[in-house]
């Protein structure tokens, strides 16, 4: 009982994750709005970091410091390696987010509107 | 015999012969085409007078050294026509320079000379010569083409483009090509209709519309010259077809029945026709003659 | 140093030397240009012997150079032309801008040239090919004149050549592990059927295209007449000559040994008839000189590849005797045209007039030329003519004869036009000032008219080297049997026996000039070209008595529904058709980004759709 | 052997935090320093070049972590190959850059200077590391440079380019961290070589959906039609030797990464069926593309897609011919496109939309640029004997040689376009008359000694091809050998 429990919990993250990323998808892909599209985008961000954090975790797991008491059993800790590429895609997407932001405001100073329909000087 | 002087002789006699007759056929059909058209006509031998009265003038002007030189190339081209066409059957009498030229080299030394009197036509500044040389060279595309048509049905019939071997075949086997290849008689004719430039394909010369086209500026003895380059021609031409169809003449009243005969076709074809205008004329020459030009070739290839 | 290198290595750093030093002053370019072109030149026709090869490695691909008389024949076309041309040039580009650049070009055409004519190798083969086509090209545009039109024009249709070379050449590089001509040959008969054909189709098109053939001829016109004209005379009188090179290989090698060939033969010999009667028919109705001649080597070149297309041995030796002598006289005809463009400014008929006078060498030139170009005996084109006639009617050829007669016949119009619209008929206040051509331009054109009156005459002079280049092909002894040095002989035993022709012509002529001069040309005054009989009356000043426009309206009347049908027209629609399909396209990038990342997601879920049918 | 491959990264990334600093002491410090940088580098790469020709690649830990477990970086025939080209097209790009325009002053120079180091640094990570993560950063730092460059210039439409840019990056690191998950939650691993090896483990839906998503984040990156919406506008938009760098360096690395991961990391065949199919639509709608262009940069941004599409096309055949010629047609790209961009700049210098047109007549005011710009046009075309014609001929005898007629036809006729637009502008250069009222602006000296030496390598390099062959053949070697790849990384300790 406990164990299906689990598992759905365990598709549950996983679902959750991937919901994220999608309504990320959507926020980048259809709304007009510049802002809207960069909030989007580091909402998929968002979601592939947890989905990344839910397959490195072991159940019932520790934190993958080699403390005494532990240290003979890597075997139950969390894997340590997603945590740390997430830590790194953290700030990855927050420099990118950053860049982002900042040419949203250049644009808006030289188009004077967000709407990406308007901004479209490049083109074929 | 092969002396350089008796062929000078020759050449000499076959171009008095061609010139005394070419003239004569010139007064005749004067003289025919006056009586068809109900005139009296000049005599036969009004030509002679023309040319004596025209050789005897003096020219004071002249437009330069094309014109100059334009009845010289006219004369080159008759001479050479007359010495590369075989006059009678025997080889040995005007033999000429027979066998240093075959049809194709004569198809190009019978242009040599209206394409150089063109040029002396040009020079003048005469506009209406110029249009005149443009109606000429127009025409010749047309006419040449059956004309080829009929040369090339013979040569490929007989496996030669010598003249003279075509002569010999029909002396041989006893047959004028007129009757072994009939179509190609009739295309030969018929482009000789062009050839001749009478009514109703005197385009060139046009003398209510060119004022006598390319001579319109020349005058004395470069007139006489052509008038004499065009009769020595004309007598070339017939004894070409001659040659070639009526399995050609071994003495001289014989050639002079014969292309008196030939002559007589462009005469009276021209006599009760009007002038064509000159893509009339190109177009006439595609036409009939050219379909029995191709038949004469086929008639070559598969009999 | 192996010679060969030495003379290219000549040709390149003379080019580049040439084309720096326009500082150092015009006369020293000058010199320098004559001398890239000479001494080279000298090199090659005393180092290096027919038989001559080498073999080297670039970057890991075997190439072997070498000359053999077939070659040979044709360096006679590229060297001799190119110096002449080169003297000319000297005097032609006197004043002109750009003088570096066209040196270079020059020198580079020339080179390029030499090599195809060097390379035993595809490879080189193709290398100099593309050297010569973008040396030739930046030629066509040199003068800014309509250059995205016809620059391209024939850049495209050059690159559509050699692409389909190129495309061969790898192709045959993977049958046969190399890039050598020779083993093209040999092992041509154990590719596949397919292979059989494709080759020689693609490496046809390559030729064809620089052999202005139709339909791959709508470049030539435009390119010919747009180029300088001191170039276009090596353009048209040597570059499209390596087109008839490239073919005369295809057909005397690989299309011999397959029963298909016949085929390629007919089909080839037939395009070039008609590219024959069109080019005439243009040429025809040009009013401008550049254009007539342009249309009238389109027109040529059809005959010579009529000639190498039939290729018995008269047809060949018919078709390359043409192409020397297409070299001589169109050369000169050009070299004409720039003179005359350089002394009045303009080479339209309807502008000049009547300038006979004015510039007597450069009209004897053209005169001789435009008598050999229309082959008319005792001129050189005739030999060619004769021997290209009596080749088809010898070899059952009877249609296409005719086709070629029409065409060559129609070509008197246009000689006779090009004669009269610029040295004869009225002779116009406007052009009083004219003055003969420079020296170092008239002396090119005459010693080159010059030859086709030799050539004319003696044609064995140059019928030796052709027949020597035959054998290397593989044709047989023809001396004796189809030339001699005055004699031609077609395959029946029919003859021209031609030097006492030309007595008994040059005896008549001066015959009858004497006899009309008897009372004198010099006793004659000269009336100026006004004087003429007008209904008695003399014109005045300004009566327009200059017949220039609409010449031959009425045959262009005949021919009209002929000539209705451009190819042209067709190529035009479908570039225009591209360009336009390629605007449609391009709006797939939208401007948009977002747009942009639906594509991504759109090609994601695609190949997630289709990933068992991609990587399955 | 004198250095280490980790120099290559950390040497230039050193340098990008140091510009600033030094800046401060010494502004003219922030133009110098990048140069020293990369000509210690190229001196380095070279040097380790020839090692590497002789004794096999080096493959360097960091950390003493020993693969699978640690990060490497492997410097070998290959990869070693694109350090060397990138880092000295990143030394031409600074030497033309050295007084480039707006520059001048302090302040741009010193961003520009420090992004331009970061772009070699993440190019040349990308292209070193064996390490699937350390791939997804190195890519990073490329992308967030190059965002920063293509908005550069504040006058124009280029934050509009960059913000494109940016969504389908973005867009790009999402998919490639998908890719990586499904990857290390298949097999356990991040380092490339032991991922190749243990390739036949993963299940095949989780290695197509893993090739899927990488396939899909590097084509963003290496402007593959349908993904590569952004690169016409961040090519045209970002100032000259930026467009440069992109065409020379940053897509050389982004297509490094992705022939890599298809030939050593998947055993997937289809794979390279894909890459031909892709390839090709690249090269054709990139082509047709071009020629419709009005714009002289936006011109060259497509035909180096359409290049690119062919250097897909040409690693797509799998053989080593292929591959040769894929990277033939690499070096020759990276150096040619590099000269077209660096030369195109300076003629549609004061221009502002830079129209093609605008290059009407230029060539008698500006002689030695245009004149560097027509080699660029007739090499990139294939016209022999210059470099271009050498690449393109060995593509299409690997075709040949795989039997791909229709590739070659297509290849050929695609290439008659890039004829037709490259001539065009050719002919306007040279034979137009000039338009009165565009200024021209004369390269600085440094412009043209980069420009003057990408010339000189585009003639050698077209008359003595064997100048790279070797390299290249050793090179495409090396690429094929999978199994050597893994077994040079696994077996180190």
């Amino acid at each position: 009982m406990e164990d299906t429990l689990f598992k759905i919990l365990d598709y549950g993250v996983y679902g959750t994750a991937v919901l994220v990323i999608l309504i990320g998808l959507y926020g980048a892909l259809v709304k007009r709005s510049l802002l809207k599209i960069v909030i989007g985008l580091s909402i998929i961000d968002s979601g592939i970091n947890l989905l990344l954090v839910a397959i490195g975790y072991l159940k019932g797991g520790t934190a993958p410091i080699f403390s005494p008491g532990y240290l003979d059993n890597p075997k139950i800790m969390v894997d340590p390696i997603p945590q740390a590429l997430v830590l790194t895609a953290i700030v990855i997407g927050f420099g990118v987010t950053a860049v982002a932001l900042a040419l949203v405001i250049r644009l808006y100073r030289h188009h004077g509107t967000l709407h990406i329909d308007e901004i479209r000087n490049l083109k074929w | 015999m092969d002396s350089i002087w008796f062929k000078l002789l020759g050449v000499v006699v076959s171009f008095i012969v061609a010139f005394t007759v070419g003239m004569t056929y010139m007064g005749l059909s004067r003289k025919i085409t006056a009586r068809v058209q109900n005139r009296k006509g000049p005599p036969f031998y009004q030509n002679f007078i023309d040319a004596m009265k025209l050789g005897s003038k003096t020219s004071a002007i002249h437009h330069g050294v094309m014109q100059h030189f334009g009845p010289a190339f006219l004369m080159v081209s008759s001479v050479m026509s007359l010495m590369i066409i075989p006059v009678l059957n025997n080889g040995m009498w005007f033999s000429n320079l027979n066998f240093h030229g075959d049809l194709i080299f004569l198809l190009y030394i019978m242009v040599f000379g209206p394409l150089g009197m063109a040029l002396g036509a040009g020079q003048t500044g005469n506009p209406n010569s110029a249009i005149g040389v443009t109606r000429g060279l127009s025409q010749m595309v047309g006419f040449e083409i059956p004309w080829v048509m009929a040369l090339v049905a013979l040569m490929i019939q007989y496996h030669t483009t010598s003249i003279v071997d075509l002569m010999n075949i029909q002396v041989e086997s006893g047959t004028w090509l007129i009757f072994s290849s009939p179509f190609a008689f009739i295309a030969a004719v018929l482009a000789m209709l062009g050839m001749f430039r009478y009514s109703p394909f005197d385009i060139v010369g046009a003398p209510t519309e060119l004022a006598s086209g390319p001579m319109s500026e020349n005058g004395g003895k470069y007139l006489f010259t052509m008038m004499s380059s065009a009769s020595v021609f004309a007598f070339a031409k017939l004894t070409l077809y001659v040659d070639l169809f009526l399995g050609g003449a071994s003495n001289l009243i014989e050639l002079l029945i014969k292309t008196f005969v030939i002559y007589m076709i462009p005469v009276l074809y021209g006599v009760v026709s009007p002038r064509y205008r000159t893509e009339q004329s190109i177009r006439y020459f595609w036409g009939w003659p050219t379909f029995f030009g191709l038949l004469a070739i086929l008639y070559a290839v598969f009999f | 140093m192996e010679t060969i290198f030495l003379i290219f290595i000549l040709f390149l750093g003379g080019a580049i030397v040439t084309w720096m030093a326009g500082k150092l002053g015009n006369i020293v370019q000058d010199i320098l240009f004559l001398a890239t072109i000479l001494v080279p030149s000298y090199l090659f026709y005393t180092n290096v012997a027919t038989g001559y090869a080498i073999d080297f490695n670039v970057g890991g691909i075997e190439l072997s150079w070498g000359i053999n008389a077939f070659g040979w024949l044709f360096s006679l076309i590229v060297l001799g032309l190119g110096a002449f041309a080169a003297f000319y040039a000297v005097s032609f580009m006197k004043g002109k801008e750009r003088r570096g650049a066209f040196y270079l070009n020059f020198i580079l055409s020339i080179m390029a040239m030499l090599g195809i004519l060097m390379s035993q190798d595809l490879i080189s083969f193709f290398i100099f090919w593309e050297i010569m086509t973008w040396s030739s090209y930046i030629m066509v545009v040199y003068n800014g004149n309509d250059v995205q039109r016809i620059g391209i024009k024939y850049f495209v249709f050059s690159a559509i050549g050699a692409y389909a070379m190129l495309m061969a050449i790898v192709l045959i590089k993977s049958m046969t592990g190399s890039f050598m001509i020779e083993s093209l040959i040999s092992s041509y008969t154990s590719f596949s059927y397919d292979m059989q054909i494709l080759i020689p189709v693609l490496l046809l098109t390559g030729f064809g295209v620089k052999a202005a053939i139709m339909p791959l001829h709508v470049w030539a016109p435009g390119a010919y007449s747009n180029a300088p004209m001191a170039y276009t005379s090596i353009f048209s009188g040597s570059l499209s000559k390596m087109g008839i090179y490239g073919m005369v290989i295809v057909f005397t090698t690989m299309l011999s040994y397959v029963p298909e060939g016949v085929w390629f033969r007919g089909v080839v010999a037939w395009l070039g008839g008609f590219t024959a009667v069109f080019g005439t028919l243009w040429a025809i109705k040009q009013d401008d000189a550049k254009k007539l001649l342009a249309y009238s080597s389109v027109a040529q070149l059809g005959y010579i590849i009529v000639g190498v297309a039939i290729g018995t041995p008269l047809a060949m030796m018919a078709g390359l005797f043409l192409a020397v002598m297409h070299a001589i006289f169109k050369g000169t005809l050009f070299m004409v045209v720039g003179a005359i463009e350089r002394q009045t400014g303009t080479s339209n008929f309807t502008e000049v007039t009547g300038l006979i006078r004015k510039m007597p060498w450069t009209f004897v030139a053209a005169l001789m030329s435009i008598i050999a170009l229309a082959g008319i005996p005792p001129l050189g084109g005739f030999v060619g003519k004769w021997m290209l006639y009596e080749s088809l009617i010898t070899s059952d050829h009877y249609l296409l004869v005719i086709v070629i007669f029409f065409s060559s016949t129609a070509a008197f119009l246009y000689c006779y036009k090009f004669l009269f619209g610029f040295f004869l008929g009225q002779e116009e206040e406007e052009w009083a000032h004219v003055k003969e051509a420079p020296a170092l331009m008239v002396v090119p054109m005459v010693i080159l008219a010059g030859l086709t009156f030799l050539l004319g005459t003696y044609p064995g002079i140059i019928l030796k080297p052709i027949a020597n280049g035959m054998q290397t092909l593989g044709y047989g002894m023809t001396q004796g049997q189809l030339w001699d040095t005055s004699i031609i002989l077609n395959e029946w035993g029919n003859q021209v026996v031609l030097q006492p022709i030309l007595y008994a012509i040059l005896g008549i002529f001066v015959f009858f000039v004497i006899f009309v001069t008897i009372k004198g040309y010099k006793n004659t005054r000269y009336v100026t070209t006004k004087d003429i009989s007008s209904s008695g009356e003399v014109p005045l000043a300004h009566e327009n008595l200059t017949f220039s426009q609409g010449f031959f309206q009425p045959f262009l009347r005949a021919v009209e529904p002929a000539m209705r049908r451009q190819i042209d027209k067709y190529y035009t629609a479908i570039a225009n058709g591209l360009e336009s399909l390629f605007d449609f396209t391009r709006r797939i990038y939208t401007g948009n980004g977002q747009t942009y990342a639906i594509f991504v997601i759109v090609f994601v879920v695609i190949l997630l759709i289709f990933k068992n049918s991609i990587f399955g | 052997m004198v250095g280490t491959p980790v120099l290559f990264v950390a040497i230039p990334l050193l340098a990008a935090f140091l510009i600033p600093l030094f800046g401060m002491i010494w502004k003219e410090s922030v133009r110098v320093i990048p140069g020293i940088v990369l000509a210690y580098l190229l001196v380095l790469a070279i040097n380790l070049m020839n090692y590497v020709m002789v004794n096999g690649p080096i493959v360097e830990v960091i950390a003493g972590w020993a693969p699978p477990l640690g990060i490497n970086l492997v410097f070998s025939a290959f990869s070693g190959f694109l350090v060397t080209l990138m880092v000295f097209l990143g030394l031409i790009v600074w030497m033309y850059s050295y007084r480039f325009k707006r520059n001048v002053d302090f302040e741009p120079a010193k961003k520009y200077f420090l992004l331009l180091m970061m772009l070699i640094t993440g190019s040349v990570g990308m292209v070193l590391t064996g390490d699937i993560f350390n791939l997804f950063v190195f890519i990073e730092i490329t992308s967030i440079s190059a965002y920063a460059l293509t908005a550069f210039y504040t006058g124009r439409d280029s934050a509009e380019a960059s913000f494109k840019y940016l969504m389908l990056g973005s867009l790009a690191s999402a998919f490639l961290l998908i890719a990586i998950m499904i990857i290390y939650s298949q097999l356990g691993t991040l380092n490339m070589a032991d991922i190749g090896s243990k390739m036949h483990l993963m299940k095949p839906a989780y290695k197509i959906m893993a090739i899927i998503f990488l396939f899909t984040a590097l084509g963003i990156e290496a402007e593959i039609f349908p993904l590569n919406g952004w690169a016409p506008d961040a090519y045209a938009e970002a100032p000259g030797p930026v467009g440069a760098a992109f065409a020379g360096i940053v897509v050389k690395a982004a297509i490094y990464a992705s022939i890599r991961i298809i030939y050593t990391l998947f055993d997937l065949s289809g794979a390279y069926d894909l890459l031909i199919v892709i390839g090709m639509i690249t090269l054709i709608v990139a082509e047709t593309a071009a020629i419709r262009q009005e714009k002289l940069k936006r011109m060259l941004a497509y035909s180096s897609i359409g290049q690119m599409g062919l250097v897909m096309v040409a690693f797509g055949m799998g053989t080593e011919e292929g591959v040769f010629a894929a990277l033939f047609l690499m070096f020759n790209h990276a150096i040619i496109k590099s000269l077209l961009f660096l030369s195109g700049s300076y003629l549609v210098y004061n221009s502002k939309d830079k129209l093609i047109k605008e290059v009407n007549g230029i060539g008698k005011f500006l002689p030695i640029t245009s004149f560097l710009f027509v080699l660029g046009s007739f090499a990139i075309v294939g016209l022999p004997p210059f470099a271009g014609f050498w690449s393109k001929l060995s593509v299409l005898t690997a075709a040949a040689d795989s039997n791909m007629l229709l590739i070659i036809a297509l290849v050929l006729i695609v290439s008659i376009i890039e004829v037709v637009y490259y001539m065009r502008v050719v002919n306007r250069i040279y034979f137009f008359k000039k338009d009165e009222s565009v200024s021209t602006q004369r390269p600085t000296l440094n412009a043209l000694i980069a420009m003057i030496t990408l010339g000189a390598i585009v003639l050698i390099v077209g008359f003595y091809p064997d100048a790279v062959t070797g390299f290249l053949h050793r090179a495409s070697a090396d690429l094929m050998d999978k199994a050597g790849y893994i077994n040079d990384v696994l077996t180190l300790n």
